[in-house]
């Protein structure tokens, strides 16, 4: 079993809660074993940047610091570097710290006489920052994940929203491209889901925009559940607490605003593993939504034996080809002849 | 024997002058440095002009200097000079040694105290380094008057055409089945307009009927051994399947063939050929090949189709590949560049927005020999656009790619417009960073497109997406950017997008650059020699480089280079024979030990090993100087001329002052 | 504690390609450094003799500078890389002699690099006055002979006349 | 720092030139801002998912900045409406450090009180109040105390979210406290020491 730090950050306490009751439920199929950082503090979001330097840094890392005092084995795991965190706010802000105190050590300095006022220590780089999805598809593997699913998604029309913390600005080249990653796509079609193809899967839900700039943000709500929308999509699956609540709770307000009266349920993508898994909703938190999933869980909540997927229509003869699709993992060999 | 020693310094008006105190360095020179056999120092105003080298010429036939030593400029600038003057007096050339003086100190440095200081240093180990030297002759070898050209686009068609024009034999190696390069598939060319292929055709006719020119396309270079003026390069001519001695060139097989392939190169992947093809109605030579990868009879072993119709029985499916001997002077590379990969920019949807079309796609789009006819439409092949939107620099001028500016973006977007245009009438937005349109004519092309209404937009796209945000937007490709003209974001829904891609050196540079024995640059482009001053040689004598190997180019100055390496190359080979410097290394064959260590080293091949003796021994003629092989013999077998260990050390302890008359 | 009043040796070892060329064009560009860096041009890094190194840090160097071309870029195609092996390997060689490793540093410097020639120099020079004199070879007499005779040669050079601005 | 005389007003300058800007701005900026290689190609304003709503685009805001106009750069909404989303700082071809830069604006404009709406730096002041009381943020204090202040006509149309959030489990009405409050607080009050310093 492999032992990871967690992360929770202060969202899963409160309005995030479905996700880490959906996590629960997943940890064990999966075989992982997370460790909480003992008395970890928040990341201070995206509002303590804006107004100091160097204590939203010190305010960070104290959290690093913690964490890498727990990298060691425990009963039956092995020791670990890894610190997952499953919220992308949260995991950008520990990133970042860990980055810009390599890439100025100046900063690592302060942070660090800073962090010695608290009998604490942080050397950058001791730790591997990694978000939960990151750990699932190239830790756990698609094949896994795949092999634990016992009611596939056949049928739910999915818009993956990958949101804009998680794949930039993407210090350690994590993932497979920072526009169009395609790892939420490739795990929820794991779970067998019907996955649209949703451009605006990394943009913003307009962050604390809602509260303190509500039109700005709603605008930014409005273009993410009007594509998925336009694309038929019965419900969009996230991946962190920040989007979630923006998208859910705010969803309303913005039809207000608007005069529109979309309805499109969001949920955490664990809550959709869990599903898939075989675990009951109430388990995972689904219902706590304020635009609520009910008509599109119907999709699946009806055993049909499923029949073959539809295939894509048969291009015409008089068509152009299309040049192969792009992936980073294709390798930078790769080049137009 | 005690060498008798002659120190110049010279002032080089102020330049040293001014920051070190040169009549000090000459009197200390002659007072410390005495008993190292130093009989003469001198200081003059400029060592370097007539009146300079006179004084030293005069001094080594009156004094008897065996050594001669120049604290001046640096080396790269003057050597020569120096040493041609010693080798007027009768001096063996090599015994002369520059101390830099003036890059090293009197310009780096601003307190004259510290500045005369060092300067002394420099003077120390440069007189310790002279003692040290040892007279060498040059090595003069013949030129072998074949040549052998790599590539054949335009710059090494017009490279190959000059020198079989000048009456000297060409080889003339393409990697593709035939001769062209990427200008055989565009449509026009900037800014005059004209038909790309009218006026390529005809050269590419030339060369694939001039008597001195050996075409042999369909082949790729595999190994070259040998130095200047005596390559010997090995070809791997890749088995066509066709009989080329029968092959009448009808065209039944490709008509014949039912195995329609994505054509990648030719096409650009826009449009299909038949697994025996050529490439396209106009190619040198006219033989199709056969594409054994997809040829339905490689594969299942039955069809032969074109077997059935040939009219002359010229298919041969039992042909080889072949390798080819070859010796030649001279190589020119004109090995091209890859077209920008434009799918790894996702933000502007390559590969996943079906409307979104490369350059190449573009040129293709509307030559009139390309998969539409010339006609320019959507991908659909029919639905011609009302609106297209060109952006400009992608994959350029960015760190996320590549940081250099690919030259011919811009005046390819312009082109792009104006075609756009005048075929479909659309309306045509260019989205550019700067207008580079540098060069005659272009910034006029870039006023006619501005009268004939194309829309300037000054930004960088940010995205090109096809996610609606308001109803004009619905089934549109939609650009957004900054006008930053105008300092307000933009969202333009159009029909189609073009992107105008850089150019990128081609995949497999570095293992070309490796096999010829030539550098890229951190970019991957072939290194030249002199980024000005000879800007089409490289730094491994006999080999040239022309056309975008070199970096990114337009078609005139392709040409242009193509014409000046040959303009080299006749030079090399009128000159018959070649001079190679003499800074090489030897092996001392009573201490070598057999252990070959040193032959692994060499990039060269130089090293052999001549199993008989049980020694290694290098190759002088190929051997370029490098000392590798020198410091790392563990028997301290190999020598290096020009750069000894005994010549070294002199001069590490001459720097450090341990050479001074004893107090 | 870095004593401000000594100025250290140092040999450089240079490409007759690249850092020769970028040492000339910091010349020509006329960008200040610090004078304690006194060149050896080689025709490539490849041909440094690890001894050589040991040779000067024996005869008073108190640190040497190893330059070559950048990674992929030799002029004799990858010559380079053998520098950096040997320069990893002669570090080893120096701990095991129980001399600090940080007096030989390896840089790379393309042609054009002048500026960062001149400012890898003056931070080598900087960091080598921070490790203080090496006096490796020398008895204790030769070495206050040294003093003596420095003090009174114009060799030694006064710390007030020492330039320390470089050109970014 | 060129003075704005009379002289200077009446040939219509609005601003005096304060070149130093750049500098103190690359200064505060975490990490490496890059800022001073901003060729103005105008990415960052092209991907900005706000930028409708901004009195200048980040692109403008860089070339104000380099024209040295410190106030108009500190009095601008731009660095208060930016989302961090970092659609620009992936897309920057020269990799300059935008959302850092922006962060560090909203830091200078707080200090130079030069921002023209409260609303934002009132929110993160009230965000940093509860994290340096409790150690985690508390969404209900937050947001009653910001709502009731900025947003007091919002708040009728929110009370069904708001209602439901706390019915539905998803918003505590007490906040949670870590236990080591004060070392926290130690290595806060260094930290802001630190950065008074620099």
């Amino acid at each position: 079993m492999k032992k990871y730090l967690l992360y929770p950050g202060c969202s899963m306490e409160s309005s995030g809660r479905a996700y880490r009751d959906s996590i629960n439920a997943i940890v064990e199929p999966l075989d992982l074993h997370f460790e909480e950082i003992d008395d970890w503090n928040c990341c201070g979001a995206t509002e303590y940047l804006g107004i100091n330097l160097i204590p939203a840094y010190s305010l960070i890392a104290r959290n690093l610091a913690l964490a890498a005092k727990q990298t060691h084995p425990v009963n039956g795991t092995e020791g670990t570097r890894t610190v997952v965190a499953p919220c992308s706010a949260c995991y950008l802000n520990l990133a970042k710290a860990d980055y810009y105190m390599q890439e100025r050590p100046s900063l690592g300095v302060k942070v660090n006489e800073a962090l010695a006022a608290g009998d604490l220590q942080y050397t950058a780089g001791t730790l591997d920052v990694r978000h939960l999805i990151d750990i699932l598809v190239y830790d756990v593997g698609l094949e896994k994940i795949r092999s634990a699913v016992v009611r596939p998604l056949h049928g739910l029309k999915v818009a993956p929203y990958m949101g804009c913390m998680l794949p930039r600005p993407d210090y350690q080249h994590r993932w497979s491209d920072h526009e169009h990653p395609t790892e939420l796509d490739d795990l929820l079609r794991a779970l067998g889901a019907d996955v649209i193809d949703y451009p605006l899967t990394t943009s913003c839900c307009g962050g604390h925009m809602t509260q303190i700039g509500p039109e700005t943000a709603f605008e930014l709500i409005r273009r993410l559940v009007a594509d998925a929308d336009e694309r038929d999509a019965q419900l969009m699956a996230t991946v962190c607490p920040m989007c979630q609540m923006n998208v859910d709770a705010y969803q309303n307000e913005m039809n207000r605003f608007f005069g529109t009266d979309y309805h499109m349920p969001i949920l955490f993508f664990t809550q959709l593993m869990g599903l898939a898994f075989g675990r009951e909703p109430k388990e995972l938190g689904i219902g706590v939504e304020l635009v609520n999933s009910r008509n599109a869980l119907a999709h699946i909540g009806v055993e049909v034996p499923v029949t073959q997927e539809p295939t894509a229509p048969r291009k015409k003869v008089e068509g152009l080809p299309m040049p192969r699709r792009w992936t980073k993992h294709e390798g930078r060999k790769e080049a137009v002849k | 024997m005690t060498e008798k020693v002659g120190v110049y310094v010279c002032h080089c008006g102020s330049n040293i002058a001014g920051t070190v105190d040169v009549e000090d360095v000459a009197h200390w020179a002659a007072e410390k440095l005495g008993h190292q056999g130093v009989i003469i120092a001198r200081e003059y105003k400029f060592m370097c002009s007539s009146l300079g080298q006179e004084l030293i010429e005069k001094d080594i036939k009156e004094l008897g200097l065996t050594r001669v030593v120049v604290a001046a400029c640096s080396p790269h600038l003057h050597e020569k000079t120096f040493r041609i003057a010693a080798k007027n007096a009768g001096l063996n050339p090599y015994l002369v040694e520059l101390a830099s003086i003036r890059e090293q100190v009197s310009w780096v440095h601003s307190d004259k105290v510290v500045a005369t200081a060092k300067a002394k240093a420099v003077v120390s180990g440069a007189v310790s380094r002279a003692i040290q030297n040892a007279p060498l002759e040059e090595l003069k070898v013949p030129i072998n008057s074949n040549t052998l050209v790599v590539g054949g686009g335009i710059a090494g068609i017009q490279s190959a055409l000059e020198i079989a024009n000048a009456g000297f034999h060409v080889y003339l190696v393409e990697r593709e089945p035939s001769i062209g390069g990427h200008m055989a598939q565009f449509d026009k060319t900037f800014p005059t307009l004209d038909c790309s292929a009218c006026i390529l055709t005809p050269r590419m006719v030339e060369a694939g009927t001039h008597p001195n020119i050996t075409l042999l396309t369909w082949s790729e270079v595999t190994n070259v051994a040998g130095y200047v003026g005596n390559f010997h390069v090995t070809i791997k001519k890749k088995a066509r399947f066709i009989n080329e001695e029968l092959c009448t060139g009808c065209g039944i097989c490709q008509e014949k063939c039912p195995k329609k392939v994505i054509d990648d190169v030719y096409e650009a992947g826009l449009g299909y050929r038949k697994a025996v093809y050529t490439p396209f109605a106009q190619a040198v030579p006219n033989f199709p090949v056969m594409d054994k990868d997809n040829c339905t009879y490689f594969e299942k072993g039955t069809c032969k189709a074109c077997e059935k119709f040939c009219p002359t029985g010229a298919i041969d499916f039992n042909q080889q590949d072949e390798l080819l001997h070859i010796d030649v002077g001279n190589i020119v590379l004109a090995t091209g560049y890859d077209l920008f990969d434009a799918r790894r920019v996702s933000n502007y949807g390559y590969g996943r927005l079906p409307n979104v079309f490369t350059s190449l796609e573009f040129e293709r789009l509307s030559n009139a020999a390309g998969p539409t006819n010339g006609n320019i439409v959507l991908r659909d092949g029919k639905t011609a656009p009302k609106s297209v939107g060109i952006i400009h620099c992608v994959g350029s001028r960015d760190r996320n790619f590549n940081n250099y500016c690919s030259v011919i973006c811009c005046m390819q977007g312009l082109k792009f417009a104006h075609l756009v245009h005048e075929r479909t009438g659309a309306t045509v937005y260019n989205f550019y960073i700067d207008m580079r349109t540098a060069y005659k004519a272009y910034d006029e092309f870039y006023q006619r497109v501005l009268e004939e209404g194309t829309l300037f937009v000054r930004g960088k796209v940010a995205e090109v997406t096809d996610a609606a945000r308001y109803s004009n937007e619905k089934g549109k490709l939609i650009i957004q950017t900054e006008d930053t003209l105008a300092g307000k974001q933009r969202r333009i829904p159009v029909d189609m997008v073009i992107l105008s891609s850089g150019l990128q050196p081609r995949h497999d540079a570095k293992e070309v650059g490796k096999l010829f024995g030539i550098s890229c640059s951190m970019d991957g482009w072939f290194t030249e020699k002199h980024p000005k001053l000879d800007p089409v040689a490289t730094m491994t004598e006999g080999i040239y480089i022309v056309g975008c190997a070199q970096g990114p180019k337009d078609i005139p100055s392709s040409v242009a280079q193509g014409a000046a390496a040959s303009a080299r190359v006749l030079d090399k080979i009128l000159q018959k024979e070649v001079a190679l410097e003499p800074i090489k290394a030897t092996v001392n064959k009573e201490m070598c030990s057999g252990c070959r260590i040193c032959n692994g080293l060499c990039p060269f091949n130089a090293i052999g090993f001549l199993a008989d003796d049980n020694v290694s021994e290098i190759n002088p003629a190929l051997c370029q100087g490098c000392g590798t092989c020198v410091a790392a013999c563990p028997a301290g077998a190999i020598s290096g001329t020009g750069f000894s260990n005994e010549q070294i050390i002199a001069q590490i302890d001459g720097l450090l002052m341990r050479n001074l008359e004893p107090a | 504690m870095t004593d401000h009043n000594f100025e250290p040796t140092i040999i450089g070892f240079t490409c007759n390609w690249c850092s020769y060329r970028a040492s000339d064009l910091a010349g020509t560009a006329r960008m200040k450094y610090a004078p304690n860096v006194r060149l050896i041009r080689l025709m490539c890094s490849g041909r440094l003799d690890p001894t050589f190194v040991l040779r000067a840090l024996s005869e008073g160097a108190d640190g040497v500078m190893i330059t070559g071309c950048h990674p992929g870029e030799c002029h004799y195609i990858e010559q380079n890389y053998k520098a950096l092996r040997r320069f990893l390997l002669l570090r080893r060689v120096l701990t095991g002699l129980g001399i600090e490793p940080e007096r030989v540093k390896l840089v790379w410097a393309s042609a054009a690099e002048g500026a960062r020639f001149a400012s890898e120099t003056t931070a080598f020079v900087e960091e080598i006055r921070k490790l203080g004199p090496l006096n490796w070879g020398k008895d204790e007499g030769e070495r206050r002979k040294d003093e003596e005779g420095n003090k009174n040669s114009s060799f030694i050079i006064q710390p007030s006349s020492f330039e320390k601005e470089v050109p970014a | 720092m060129p003075q704005m005389t009379d002289e200077r007003v009446r040939a219509g300058l609005t601003h005096e030139e304060d070149l130093s800007l750049l500098h103190e701005v690359s200064m505060k900026t975490a990490g490496v801002s890059r800022l001073e290689m901003c060729i103005q190609c105008g990415t960052c304003g092209g991907s900005c998912p706000a930028a409708q709503d901004m009195d200048h685009t980040p692109r403008m805001l860089f070339a104000m900045l380099r024209a040295g106009m410190r106030e108009e750069v500190l009095r601008s909404n731009t660095q208060w409406i930016c989302v961090s989303c970092y659609h620009c700082v992936v897309r920057c071809p020269q990799e300059v450090h935008i959302a850092d830069v922006m962060y560090a604006l909203k830091g200078m404009s707080i200090r130079a009180k030069l921002y023209a709406d409260s609303t934002a730096p009132d929110f993160s002041q009230t965000f940093i109040d509860m994290v340096e009381s409790y150690g985690r943020s508390f969404e209900m204090g937050l947001a009653s105390r910001h709502y009731l202040k900025h947003f007091p006509l919002r708040l009728p149309g929110m009370m069904p979210m708001g209602l439901g959030m706390i019915f539905k489990g998803r918003m505590a009405l007490v906040p949670k406290k870590i236990e080591q409050m004060d070392q926290l607080k130690k290595i806060l009050d260094r930290a802001k020491q630190l950065e008074m310093i620099s």
